[in-house]
């Protein structure tokens, strides 16, 4: 019998083992032999019994608990379509969502008339995947004062493999820009807010009166942008820039880079010099 | 999908015991028919409930600048909402309408059944153009095989009036003048198409799906039963029905004459093939061309024989028009 | 072009290779990272087939959605530049349809399409130069497109053209010997030694189908050995970057 | 009539000897769900095809294929058919080499199977349409379309369609001529036409439709 090798990389029809006592999961499949071949290029992973094969490379694979930025493609009967570059529109159910008038507000039919009022096609929020099925496509919620409509800044997108993982997605970066970074490869580049998120959770927990609360989740749907100032505006542009070079330059994405890359980057007055390709690459060869 | 998934069923299990429901084996044929019409080039192909017809004409062309000595030949197929309702009206869109027709250019005008030098009359200036036009008048599969054989036996049946050349003119006799001569045509192509048919019904399982080679035999067409020992799922069945069209996946489609050449294969997908799979499918293609190819002179035969005996050559060649002037 | 050009008494042909040699060929994952999921550029010779894999993705309409397995669609453009005659191409010429049409049925059987519902997966394969067949460009090219975007297939499948020059099949034909002679692609799945997708045009003799049949898979397999180890690279540079 | 498997209804006819033979064969389907783009909320929408056995479809068949279209259109109940398309196809399967002369045959054989075809798909029809082509020599003489004729030289052309229903009388739906007449003439004609499809549509295609039930 043949031992899998759990470092090695696989291609499509590559057989893993030919030993039954494993569980194929992802990126496997049981050939008529009943051995288990690769049906996927990537690493071999193991679980217990469960052998997977991780692609390292294609669309966004959503996993529980990730924070995700999206847009919205379309207002359907009690949800919304949301899109994040994986293989389905995720949906989020109106039952997921916040409403102006506090956490414990009962949802009325009035509520699903103006749907679109709340959000409509086009707007992009942050959100929480909430539950996989089986198929690829997810369930999201925006549950938590942290997630909803996004206002502010401006997006940036990149191949979802080039995002880690971490505890905090967003990030408060020099210059009073604020970073989303969604695990689905869209980033969201903000000016700050003037609060932590954090405090306000805390505030609430202090026990907050109800008119306090409406006005925090009614900023959750706010549709006009404040008023930015120049400076912020060029910060945003040059972190935008900053992350186009990693991904020109394939290196992974996270908060410490992103401070550490645009330290680097102040060198140059101009952030547009950071477009030409020898900049960028000059940049990354700086960095750890 | 025009039939209901009991059906399909009901079709893959009576597939899976070895029959098929017209009682054909999986290797049989129906039997074609041809009629020919009044017409010269004029023929009706039956093919089971399949039917078509086949009408060639001639008209007086210049040559490509390309190709000064060839004659021009064109092949069209109307496959409209009369055969079936499923087949939309005035697009040439859809898998099977181009299917159709870029097989039969594929297998009679690709393999250079028709000779078109034969067609030049002045080169350079004169040439025939022969066209086909393919009407399909009912479908119940096998367009490709119906259609490739009225086109070969319409050709065969067809009759150019003679030409001669003076000075600079083209004078084309008419019929009663001089007789009409046969087209040249170099090699009769008969093609044959197999259809697989997975008999599971989930047919996306991956269990079942699998390597279909790992120990799938060689002679895997004239062993299907063996094949079901070995629990692959996977069938082929020649001149398939509608129904046997639509729950298959995957076709091999070869063109044959009977100079054991083979004009033409064309498959992708279904099951996977050793290279003496594919020359036993071959081997099949060339009987089968040859009995086709047998039964269309015959009846080419039959009918040439009719129409001298009854004179109906003398009275085709009446050409009423020529003595009704027109206004 | 006279026969004895084609194939010479000595057993040259008219680049100079041998009855089984393929031309050089080269092959990259992931040209195009930014434009699609998964991209993938094959030359063969002076051919060359860039591929673009957009998906599994959200249907662009509604109609083309099935609801158990994803949507395979297969665009073929071949640019005007492409040949020695500049000639315009458009993707509804019917040769370009079937091409495309074959290409889809031969994947439907290896992609696991059932793993993704309710999806499209989009492969617009451009022929940026055409040197003799272009089916076994593009097949090759979609084959290593598909992996690049992550698709979950059974196995590769590598594919190479044959001519055949009287009795002697050639393997991987240029333009020339393409047409002055009756060729055949054929698609190799994964090491099967094995046929998924069998073309052929012009007359052959039907005793000749074999011989050319197992030099085309033996010349599959090469091209399969060729592109398993790019897809290895493609890896391992992936590694690589995750780990920095 | 009922030839053809995979239709609703279906009907073949055919008149005269080669080479001045029509022979024309008509598939309807229908009432069926109609396309989004062919819906229409009151009636049914009707789709004529028609194709001549040689060539491709041109302007000339376009527009024998909105003559048959209007003159079927006039007696289907498409009331009764709301959001429903009615297809028909109408293939000539024979038709005269001139195709100047064969032209007005294929319109009215067109009409006469296409009605055929519908009244076989068990579509609700107000009443028959019959139609009938003349040719009107230089020596006046009225005669069949499809009648050889020697030594004559033709006038004028003509097809003609009637809408016939018991107890009233036939009405004019379609007439398409062309060449020079005198208005007398064609008034005659035009009474022959009518004698004539009455006696068609009593006689032929009432023992058509007769058989098949």
């Amino acid at each position: 019998m043949e031992e899998p090798s759990f470092s090695g990389l696989f291609t499509p029809g590559e057989l893993i083992t030919d030993d039954p006592m494993w569980m194929r999961g992802h990126g496997t499949y049981t050939g008529q032999d009943r051995k288990t071949y690769s049906s996927v290029a990537g690493k071999l992973q193991r679980v217990n019994k469960l052998l997977t094969v991780k692609q390292l490379n294609g669309r966004y694979d959503p996993l529980v608990g990730d924070h995700i930025v999206g847009r919205i493609t379309e207002v359907g009967n009690r949800k919304w379509s949301v899109e994040l570059g994986a293989t389905q529109d995720a949906s989020l159910q109106l039952g997921s969502v916040n409403l102006p008038g506090g956490v414990l507000r009962r949802k009325s039919d009035d509520d699903e008339l103006n749907m679109r009022e709340f959000l409509k096609e086009g707007d992009l929020l942050n959100a929480e995947v909430q539950m996989v099925y089986q198929d690829g496509g997810c369930a999201l919620h925006t549950r938590s004062l942290r997630y909803g409509k996004l206002r502010n800044g401006m997006l940036c997108t990149v191949p979802p493999n080039l995002i880690l993982r971490q505890v905090t997605q967003s990030h408060d970066l020099e210059g009073g820009v604020e970073a989303i970074i969604g695990a689905n490869g869209y980033i969201w580049l903000r000016q700050s807010q003037g609060q932590k998120p954090e405090q306000q959770t805390t505030r609430k927990a202090n026990g907050l009166n109800r008119l306090e609360q409406d006005s925090d989740a009614a900023l959750i749907f706010k549709d006009t942008n404040d008023e930015i100032s120049i400076q912020t505006r060029q910060t945003i542009s040059r972190y935008y820039n900053c992350i186009q070079a990693l991904a020109d330059c394939e290196m992974m994405i996270f908060g410490s880079r992103l401070r550490e890359i645009y330290e680097a980057s102040l060198v140059y007055a101009d952030a547009a010099e950071l477009l030409k390709i020898e900049v960028k690459q000059d940049l990354c060869r700086q960095l750890k | 999908m025009s039939s209901s998934n009991i059906e399909q069923d009901f079709l893959r299990q009576v597939l899976a015991e070895g029959l098929r429901p017209d009682q054909r084996s999986f290797n049989d044929a129906r039997e074609i028919e041809f009629n020919f019409g009044a017409e010269y080039g004029n023929v009706e192909v039956k093919l089971g409930k399949t039917r078509l017809v086949v009408q060639i004409s001639a008209s007086v062309k210049a040559p490509r600048s390309t190709a000064p000595f060839e004659g021009l030949f064109h092949i069209t197929t109307d496959l409209s909402s009369m055969a079936h309702p499923k087949f939309e009206n005035g697009t040439s869109n859809g898998v099977e309408k181009i299917m159709v027709s870029r097989m039969i250019e594929k297998s009679i005008i690709r393999s250079n059944a028709l000779d078109l030098e034969s067609l030049c009359i002045v080169a350079g200036k004169r040439c025939w153009m022969i066209r086909a036009d393919v009407h399909y008048l009912n479908y119940d599969g096998g367009l490709v095989d119906a259609s490739c054989a009225g086109v070969i036996a319409a050709l065969l049946h067809f009759r150019l009036p003679d030409t001669s050349i003076d000075g600079e003119n083209v004078i084309i006799h008419d019929i009663s003048e001089r007789p009409p001569v046969a087209l040249s045509v170099l090699h009769i192509p008969i093609s044959s198409t197999w259809v697989y048919i997975s008999l599971s019904k989930d047919e996306n399982d991956a269990d079942n799906v699998g390597d279909d080679d790992m120990n799938d035999s060689d002679n895997d067409i004239d062993s299907n039963d063996k094949n079901l020992e070995y629990g692959i799922r996977k069938i082929a069945v020649l001149d398939p029905t509608a129904l046997e069209q639509e729950i298959s996946h995957g076709e091999i489609i070869i063109t044959a004459n009977k100079n054991r050449e083979i004009c033409q294969i064309t498959k992708a997908g279904g099951k996977l093939l050793s290279s003496s799979a594919v020359y036993n499918y071959s081997e099949q293609a060339f009987d089968r061309a040859l009995k086709i190819t047998d039964k269309i002179q015959r009846e080419l035969k039959k009918d040439f024989e009719q129409r001298n005996k009854g004179n109906l050559g003398t009275d085709l060649s009446k050409n009423a028009l020529n003595e009704r002037p027109v206004e | 072009m006279s026969r004895y050009e084609i194939y010479s008494p000595e057993g040259l042909r008219v680049d100079g290779r041998r009855y089984n040699e393929l031309r050089y060929f080269k092959c990259a994952l992931g040209t195009h990272a930014h434009a699609a999921d998964g991209s993938a550029m094959v030359e063969m010779g002076t051919s060359q087939v860039v591929c673009t894999v957009k998906g599994p993705q959200e249907p662009q309409q509604r109609s083309s959605m099935d609801t158990k397995k994803a949507v395979l669609r297969v665009n073929v453009h071949v640019a005007p530049f492409s040949s020695i005659t500049r000639t315009k191409h458009t993707s509804n010429e019917k040769q370009l349809q079937e091409l495309s049409m074959n290409l889809e049925e031969t994947f439907a059987d290896v992609v696991l399409a059932h793993l993704a519902p309710r999806t499209e997966i989009i492969v617009d394969l451009h022929v940026l130069a055409q040197d003799g067949n272009i089916m076994a460009g593009c097949v090759n090219a979609m084959c290593l497109g598909l992996i690049d975007a992550g698709v979950p297939m059974l196995d590769f499948i590598a594919s190479v053209g044959v001519a055949l020059a009287d009795s002697v099949p050639l393997l991987d034909p240029n333009h020339i010997e393409c047409s002055e002679l009756p060729n055949l692609t054929v698609g190799v799945t994964g090491k099967s030694n094995k046929a998924s997708l069998v073309i052929a045009e012009k007359r052959i003799l039907l005793d000749r189908i074999k011989p050319s049949l197992d030099l085309a898979i033996m010349g599959c397999k090469t091209v399969h050995d060729i592109m398993d180890e790019q897809v290895r690279i493609r890896l391992n540079s992936l590694e690589d970057r995750i780990k920095r | 009539m009922n030839i053809l498997e995979n239709s609703s209804g279906s009907a073949q006819r055919a008149l005269g000897e080669a080479p001045l033979r029509i022979n024309i064969i008509c598939a309807v389907n229908g009432p069926l769900e109609a396309k989004h783009r062919d819906e229409l909320p009151q009636h049914a929408s009707l789709e004529v095809v028609y194709r001549r056995n040689i060539g491709i479809p041109m302007i000339r068949e376009r527009f024998i294929q909105d003559r048959v279209h209007s003159a079927i259109l006039s007696v289907i109940k498409r009331d009764a058919y709301p959001r429903s398309v009615i297809q028909v196809v109408v293939q000539a399967l024979d038709s005269c080499h001139d195709a100047d002369i064969s032209f007005y045959s294929e319109i009215s054989e067109g009409i006469n199977t296409a009605c055929l075809a519908l009244v076989n798909a068990g579509i609700e029809l107000s009443a028959l349409v019959v139609a009938k082509s003349y040719i009107i020599t230089d020596e006046g003489e009225i005669l069949d379309l499809n009648q050889p004729l020697r030594k004559k030289t033709i006038e004028s052309k003509h097809a003609v369609a009637f809408r016939i229903a018991q107890n009233t009388e036939p009405k004019l739906v379609l007439c398409e001529s062309s060449g020079p007449v005198k208005d007398d003439l064609f008034m005659k004609m035009l009474r022959k036409a009518e004698n004539d499809t009455k006696l068609l549509a009593e006689e032929e295609f009432r023992k058509t439709i007769v058989d098949s039930l």
